[in-house]
């Protein structure tokens, strides 16, 4: 399976600057429950460009609910999301044209090409990036599996063509959970190394993750969930 | 206004005031269903046509506008849930849900057994009873979908929904249904009267409202075990149970506390 | 109106006392349903109380 | 560049998409359809083929074997996008929900409703239904079916995070689909008989506008709950 990590990075043209007077993600006192369970409460986030922030923490404590809460793809029992200040309820689509979520099942059409899921993903996005399909299909190392139905394709490969769909759009903020399962070291390399390009760049990235994320002089903010 | 449903609907507020309220409720209730009988069943005449049968009435037409009232009721609840996200408002329409299909089926069972000396068949595709057959369906699809959710605030949500499809369907549903009556069957053999003389309106307004307060004592029992149930591990509950465990519960046997 | 008479219901004892009856058994039974809710809530909530008593 | 596609270029592509995905399981479009057939030959084998006793059941046969149908292909409106994780990534486009809502609702139709309309003459003739009430079938089945497909989003979008969802998802969305049946079936009755059918037709509108305004509400908001 060859996989090459380019090494001339491809010039990524600089984010969009945002106003930086405030931190663009914030949320105050967010609890959650499931079931009757509660899995966290009184949590306050704050995020900002640059920043990298790992939630880590054992099975089961509310990572992935923290992290969908925060996507506004789930509601939390208490406390309020904002992004630039304003209400994530409220302000759904701007939130959304700067945002994009890798969740634990990569939404990955089986029946659709690496290509074709792209496309399709490339233009409901809010903003495009200038990276063309197929440079970033050979970026997350997909080269030569650009026509195949993704559902011949192996976990980690389907993964990257989620990953692709990073690099073709123009999201200020990534949200990723476990963004490391069924990738290899290369992918692995490849995570780290788009990670520490989108911040370089003003991006803002919230990661949940068990292994340990190396990415140099980037700011890194650790949240532990009980 | 915000103020008061805000303090109403904590659920401690509402365990106290309901459990000094349901005993009053429950006593007016019985009085009022006790009254109905008497009037409905001894006092007032049979009917020149139906003859006794009639006395059916006093409960086959409070027991449907139970159903309807019930069924608007749990919508409101449900969107006032939806929201404001109050979770008493969720458990007033989930419980509601069962006591609404119970005088549904109640209304189907009298409606057949009114018109069964008239039409000579159990079942007659009036459109009253169809109507409120579609609605016995709506309220077991809105129970099914209920109980389909494993977590009980995402259920509340997705019944919330269905609970407001439903009720702007209803009046839709309702028409049409009256509609295609009289397309099909141009002299509708309704159940019911054309005119009620005072002496029959009285029991069957009495009635009515016995059935109303009925559905509230039902209604403030069930929410109240919910409650109990829901908030178990909050403080409140939890000093209450104190309370209670203190005088020895179990000898003294009251239950409305 | 004597007693006997009542009951006969001008001959439609079935259908006036079988809907009368329906409606009482389907009554009673939400009644009793909701008593039973709320006795097997308090029971519950009870028996946490008796045990956190007995630990504390 | 800010947001690439406007609402209505969304409303292609997710259209575009779901047409594309249908056409690569075309064995799940067929379905449904063989179904109506079969289920309207069905009929006759049940009942005689006494072409006056044929002609009287064949608006409400056929109008019950659509709505059958058209429930049959729902399942799939959100299922496969549920199972991937790609539904997520929908509700995240940063375009209105009810934009999901409806062009998933127009490709159910065009996939099922449509097909419907074309096969119905046909059936019809086998259940000896006299010309103009043919012509009146065709029309009521053009409005109706549209507002069955979006009535069956509801309940769909309620019922896609559940595991055995299908005979719930019957049980809430056949009861809102009685005022269509009856308007439906009324119509092409009385257009057999030789009555007006404008009443119908304009009530089937409206049902038809109704639908339109609640179920993208009701469905995008029933999509946001059972995706959590």
């Amino acid at each position: 399976m060859g996989t090459s990590v380019r090494q001339s990075p491809r010039e990524y043209n600089p984010l969009v600057a945002a106003d930086e007077d405030q931190p663009a993600l914030t949320a105050e006192n967010l609890a959650c429950e499931r079931g009757d369970r509660l899995l966290f409460s009184g949590l306050n986030i704050s995020l900002d460009a640059g920043n990298l922030m790992l939630v880590e923490g054992p099975n089961g404590s509310g990572k992935t609910s923290l992290l969908r809460i925060l996507c506004g793809l789930a509601q939390p029992s208490a406390g309020v999301v904002r992004w630039r200040g304003e209400e994530i309820g409220k302000a759904r689509e701007r939130y959304c044209a700067e945002l994009m979520y890798l969740g634990h099942n990569h939404g990955v059409k089986g029946d659709f090409t690496p290509y074709e899921n792209l496309q399709i993903a490339r233009d409901l996005a809010g903003a495009q990036s200038a990276v063309t399909l197929d440079d970033a299909l050979y970026d997350v190392g997909l080269a030569g599996f650009e026509d195949a139905p993704a559902r011949t394709l192996s976990a980690g490969q389907r993964r990257r063509v989620a990953l692709a769909r990073l690099l073709v759009t123009q999201a200020r903020l990534w949200v990723m959970d476990e963004p490391f399962t069924a990738l290899d070291t290369d992918g692995v390399m490849l995570v780290e190394k788009m990670l520490e390009r989108h911040l370089a760049q003003g991006g803002m990235a919230l990661v949940s993750t068990h292994h340990e994320v190396r990415v140099t002089e980037v700011n890194i903010i650790r949240l532990e969930l009980r | 206004m915000w103020l008061w449903i805000h303090k109403f609907g904590s659920p401690k507020y509402f365990y106290s005031v309901s459990g000094k309220l349901l005993p009053w409720v429950a006593g007016a209730t019985v009085l009022l269903i006790v009254m109905g009988l008497y009037l409905g069943l001894v006092t007032s005449p049979a009917d020149y046509q139906q003859r006794e049968t009639v006395r059916i009435m006093y409960i086959h037409v409070p027991s449907a506008w139970n159903s309807m009232f019930i069924y608007l009721l749990m919508a409101v609840a449900a969107a006032i849930g939806l929201i404001w996200n109050i979770k008493l408002a969720d458990i007033v329409a989930a419980v509601s849900a069962p006591i609404g299909a119970s005088f549904t089926f109640i209304t189907l069972v009298t409606g057949s057994l009114w018109g069964k000396p008239m039409w000579g068949t159990w079942w007659e595709w009036d459109a009253r009873l169809t109507s409120e057959l579609i609605l016995l369906f709506l309220y077991l699809g809105y129970i099914a979908l209920q109980s389909a959710f494993e977590d009980r605030r995402l259920a509340a949500r997705a019944s919330a929904v269905l609970a407001i499809v439903g009720a702007v369907n209803v009046p839709i549903i309702y028409y049409s249904v009256q509609w295609w009556n009289t397309l099909h069957q141009p002299q509708s053999l309704g159940v019911g009267m054309s005119t009620i003389h005072l002496s029959m309106l009285w029991p069957l307004l009495i009635m009515a409202l016995g059935f109303k307060l009925l559905y509230v004592v039902i209604l403030l029992m069930r929410t109240r075990a919910e409650v109990l149930e829901r908030e178990r591990n909050n403080a409140w509950v939890q000093e209450l149970a104190q309370a209670l465990a203190g005088r020895d519960f179990f000898r003294s046997g009251n239950e409305y506390r | 109106m004597n007693i006997a008479e009542f009951f006969q219901m001008d001959g439609y004892a079935l259908y006036v006392w079988g809907a009368y009856g329906v409606t009482l058994v389907v009554l009673a039974l939400n009644v009793m349903l909701a008593r039973q809710q709320q006795r097997k809530a308090l029971r519950a909530i009870l028996r946490a109380a008796q045990r956190d008593r007995s630990r504390a | 560049m800010s947001g690439a596609t406007g609402v209505w270029g969304a409303l292609g592509t997710l259209i575009r998409r779901d047409l594309l995905l249908a056409l690569r399981r075309r064995a799940q479009v067929l379905n449904p359809l063989v179904f109506f057939v079969i289920v309207v030959t069905l009929f006759p084998l049940g009942l005689g083929p006494a072409p006056n006793l044929l002609q009287k059941l064949a608006p409400g046969v056929l109008w019950v074997a659509a709505l059958l149908s058209a429930m049959l292909s729902l399942e799939a409106m959100f299922h496969s996008d549920f199972e991937d994780g790609s539904l997520e990534q929908l509700l995240l486009v940063p375009q209105p929900v009810f934009i999901i809502v409806l062009a998933k609702a127009l490709t159910h139709w065009l996939l099922s409703g449509l097909p419907l309309l074309l096969l119905a003459p046909i059936l019809a003739l086998w259940l000896h239904l006299p010309n103009e009430a043919i012509l009146v079938l065709l029309i009521t089945l053009a409005l109706g079916t549209p507002v069955l497909s979006l009535i069956g989003a509801i309940g769909v979008a309620l019922t896609v995070g559940l595991r055995r969802g299908g005979v719930l998802l019957s049980l809430l969305v056949l009861p809102l689909y009685i005022p269509v049946l009856i308007m439906g079936a009324g119509a092409v009755d009385s257009a057999a008989a030789g009555l007006s059918v404008g009443e119908h037709l304009s009530i089937l509108g409206a049902l038809l506008a109704f639908a339109v305004t609640l179920a993208p509400w009701a469905a995008g908001a029933a999509l946001r709950i059972s995706v959590e």
